[in-house]
């Protein structure tokens, strides 16, 4: 028979170590997660084109089905009473909400959402350290650390990205003396806790200092950080969730975990990139929550007398001569809720045989693709949707530009004026069309918070009004043309 | 090294290479869809609220920090895909009116375009 | 202290079971493996454009040798003497032949290469049946068996299909009465051999007779594939050695295998997938040797009285009038060896301020890609080699194209007669140019064996020559102008 | 399921996916140079050889087979890489003679196009 050879018995005794608590899973639940391993990724392919994109979403909610239910055969698992109670009161929770948040607040929602997929994840390590405490081994304990530390500062830094983005939370970057100094005492100290924890996991007090230190570095690395920075901040804590979960996986030896979490830390890493480059920010940049230095021209001087105002009327009476329409939304379509409106004044302008494409640049609006899913809602066909690389091509041959609510992504500064701080930032060329129309409230500045030479260009015309408003008067007026 | 961290390390590398290749594909236009996605699948660990609630002999502490973690858990799942769903049905491919069909990329009338 | 329980006991008896007989390797070796696989993906991935190429063969060769100086490091590796002579001696007899084998006899060399590749596989699972034996767990069986019957038959089976290609062997298909039936048979008896070696491990005999039967499947299986099937059928080798590798990886427990296995095996899917597709031919059909159904027309039907010839003067004196040139390489460029005399010509052209291209087609030639690597020989900037799909929409504006050696990617019969055997196969469109010039020896025609209506249109003139003579002729007439 | 076949398969899925998506945007142009740096890669069979080659109490037929199988491999892998890199240098991304650059995609000299 088998002896209890050394080798044999050190293999053994690493395997309790090391997530070896938990029974060897049966083979079916194995498979099963494997095959939803495959399913996630699949989904992320998937969701690659709109054309796909559906089926993508349902790879996703089939393998979590899959994984959820194989779970439940677990042999260990006992306590159905308390899962299923706790499972559906999740579940009932989330479908009000899920279906009627409104398109533009839906930033914050995935914020929250985050705030409790990170909390579960943070809260299971807890879990497994009050479960099985002292007889965890080293690297497990690590695990658990990484965990704990990513699972609850992503939950508190993601209710303050929300709160910000709600505006409920002061969208300013808040600053205060020694600031970094202070966040970085924090990590320090979250990090010093982790490591006590490691080393004497029987003592009772450091694991619940060590958790508040990490709930308070949440607050405090995103706190400092401006409101317009958020979505970065968001793809970000996107990735922490996910690699997050993936530490729970090294923990309780679970693959899926670990290839789910995985695919999640790459995308919102990736994410997170495009959009800092997008911008022409660096990460450190926005991590800090410092505003690029660079000068600024003043908005006076550049304003002053040469400001043309236009409006419902005459914008009409433009449109009626037009043949190739370009309309640019921004930040301000979403904030005015401006997004069926336009939707009509496309099919308008369709109807009466003008070519009317979107030029969407990546980061208008306040977070990546916005204005996509806004434009969506509005029925308005992805394929007149184009990209800024698409767009800026014929910009020399369209006949009026129509700004509605974008400011900084189509600043001239940020190509022409290497001294802008938002010089190097790519934009969508509208000031080569034939005429542009800009629609925005007042002369202020956008996220950016500078002035925008466009305004006072030869061929731009302002419409001084809110975003909806504009576009349904300009509708009234084309219709009695 | 122990096999289990031996073959978790591996497991992890190639599914962040993976993520990363699969990810950097998707359209900008699908970018918001896909965090809401990613979102709803890195809560995966509900499976892991799961196993650790369902241990029959594991102290209450643990069950209940366990069940907080299933309901929190299970608010990602069902919220972030239904809401990514819900994003994606509006995207259509064409309006299906036929005068919004028709003019397409160009204007159907050969105009000369004018400026203005 | 750690009590020898049952659970632990298990897992310690499975890891003795399966790939347990291996000490757990140290840490750094793993870590190194690690890297290595990742350097791996990252060097195919880099092989995607030109321009980072070089620097993914690089990265292979990295990985590829820091694997194998860890390896070396192993605690259970003693017999250095052995491992160093024979790793020489593949060195010492690989180099010279890397370095002097021609660009055309490229697909025939690969095939060798994988040859001794999937020997290798083949024999390190022989030889862990030998040392293991009936201390092997079944799922080691298994995988041993896997392991060997691919690499088995790739071995023979590669070393037949450089054969047909190096037309050692016939080129021809070789049929014979009950071939499909044989085949299948063969590989009946391979698994029925191999399960044998599963369950009866310690019989001395059905081990032997298992690896017999394997080679002979090898042989049986390539041998009905038409040479011109060859590098579909190398591809799918490829796919094959690599999968044996990855089995090899199960057995002994290597990630590293697994995942270098791993790539090839998909990559040599993908690849033979992507010539099926260009080939507008299925998988199966391939496989069994069998030509598509089909009814070409009679040659003398299209060319009788149709066809008009030229002569190298009267080629020159075209070209000396065009301004867009298209050039369209086939098998028979690389049969002539005609790449330098082409990229002379090329290079007279461009002096002379023509402008030209060339028109790659995916199966141009006997193995995809086969006319990029020759015409690069040949020192054209890649920038020049345009694929299909970029040069087709462009055929219209084109003065002439130049055919030479290409048959059945410029036949329009596959585009406008849905009864062609290649119908469906997408095509160069070359009878869309100006004027066509196709060099062939004759009007024999090409692997498909069906004639081309091209040859037979208004605007096509044949040069009956040597690729390389037709191309030198032709400059020395050009030189004159 | 044994933990070790887990993990390897969970490798094994990561792995084959990982390389389709790497390989399937390779360029069309690269094809043959791509055969040849897979095959090159898929010789880390070396790495089995001579670990069932070394081991000391192996039997002699065994380290005779072994001893085989790393001379196989070695010449997979350096006739590989090397045939490989001879090929991709051969991939110029333009002549460095200064008629040859500017002409490019287009005729310099502005010119009706004549056809044949
Ligand atoms: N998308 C992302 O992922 C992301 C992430 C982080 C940061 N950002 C930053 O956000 C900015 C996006 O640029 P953007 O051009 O879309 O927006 P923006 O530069 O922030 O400008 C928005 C404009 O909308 C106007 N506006 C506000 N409410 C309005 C209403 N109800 N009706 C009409 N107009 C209204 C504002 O002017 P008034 O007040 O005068 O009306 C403002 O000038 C960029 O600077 C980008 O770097 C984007
Ligand atoms: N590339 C791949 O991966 C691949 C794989 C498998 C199969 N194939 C098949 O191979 C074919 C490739 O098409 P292709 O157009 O390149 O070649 P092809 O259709 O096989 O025709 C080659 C032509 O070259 C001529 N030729 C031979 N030796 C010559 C010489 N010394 N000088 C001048 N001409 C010579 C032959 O005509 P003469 O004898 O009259 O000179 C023949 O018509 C396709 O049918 C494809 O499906 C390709």
């Amino acid at each position: 028979m088998v002896d209890c050879s050394a080798p044999i018995f050190a293999a053994g005794l690493n395997t309790a170590l090391l997530g070896g608590h938990h029974a060897p899973m049966p083979s079916y639940v194995v498979l099963i997660y494997l095959a939803a391993a495959i399913l996630f990724a699949l989904s992320l392919k998937w969701l690659s084109t709109p054309r796909t994109a559906r089926v993508g979403v349902l790879a996703g909610e089939i393998g979590m089905a899959a994984a959820i239910i194989a779970t439940l055969f677990l042999p260990e698992v006992r306590h159905y009473q308390w899962i299923l109670v706790a499972g559906l009161v999740g579940v009932i929770a989330a479908i009000p909400v899920a279906l009627v948040v409104p398109m533009t607040a839906v930033p914050q929602q995935i914020a929250m959402f985050h705030a409790f997929g990170a909390l579960a994840a943070a809260l299971v390590g807890t879990a497994e350290y009050y479960a099985h405490g002292t007889a965890l081994g080293t690297s497990t304990l690590i695990a658990i650390g990484f965990e704990s530390l990513l699972g609850y500062l992503t939950f508190t830094g993601s209710i303050v990205a929300a709160g910000k983005l709600q505006e409920i939370l002061p969208t300013a970057p808040m600053s205060y003396p020694f600031q970094n100094f202070v966040s970085i005492a924090t990590l320090g100290a979250s990090v010093i806790a982790g490591a006590l924890v490691v080393l004497y996991p029987a003592n009772a007090l450091v694991f619940p200092i060590f958790v508040a230190l990490c709930l308070l570095f949440g607050v405090l690395l995103i706190m400092p950080i401006g409101g317009g920075d958020m979505p970065t901040v968001i793809a970000l804590l996107n990735s922490y969730a996910g690699l997050s979960a993936s530490a729970m996986g090294f923990v309780i030896n679970n693959k899926l975990l670990i290839i789910g979490g995985a695919l999640e830390g790459s995308s919102g890493f990736i994410l997170s990139m495009i959009m800092c480059k997008a911008m022409n920010r660096s990460f450190v940049n926005v991590l800090f929550g410092q505003v690029q230095a660079g000068k600024a021209q003043k908005a006076d001087d550049i304003y002053g007398g040469n400001i043309k105002s236009v409006n419902a009327e005459e914008v009409a009476a433009i449109l009626d001569g037009a043949i190739r329409v370009v309309i640019v939304p921004g930040y301000g379509l979403a904030v005015a809720q401006a997004q069926h409106a336009t939707g009509q004044l496309f099919n308008l302008l369709q109807e009466r045989s003008v070519d009317v494409q979107f030029g969407i640049h990546p980061v208008a609006g306040r977070m990546p693709g916005h204005m996509n899913v806004l434009l969506a809602e509005a029925d308005i066909p992805y394929d007149n949707l184009k990209e800024m690389d698409q767009i800026n091509p014929e910009m020399e041959n369209i006949d009026v530009a129509i700004v509605n609510g974008a400011n900084d992504v189509v600043n001239p500064d940020a190509r022409d004026n290497p001294n802008s701080p938002i010089a190097g930032m790519p934009i969508i060329n509208v000031d080569k069309a034939g005429t542009v129309i800009v629609i925005k409230r007042s002369l202020s500045p956008g996220f950016a918070g500078i002035p925008n030479p466009l305004f006072a260009a030869r061929n731009c015309l302002m419409y001084f009004a809110d975003g909806k408003k504009a576009m349904l008067d300009i509708i009234a007026e084309l219709e009695k043309l | 090294m122990d096999a289990n961290l031996e073959s978790n390390l591996f497991v992890f590398a190639l599914a962040a290479f993976l993520g990363y290749e699969v990810v950097r594909r998707v359209s900008p236009q699908l970018h918001t869809p896909l965090m809401s996605l990613t979102n709803a699948i890195s809560a995966i660990s509900v499976v892991g609220a799961i196993a650790v609630t369902g241990v029959s002999h594991n102290p209450a502490l643990v069950v209940v920090l366990g069940s907080i973690a299933i309901t929190a858990a299970m608010i990602n799942v069902v919220g972030g895909f239904l809401m990514t769903d819900r994003m994606l049905k509006m995207f259509k491919k064409r309006t299906v009116k036929p005068p919004a069909h028709s003019p397409g990329q160009h204007s159907p009338q050969p105009q000369e375009p004018n400026r203005g």
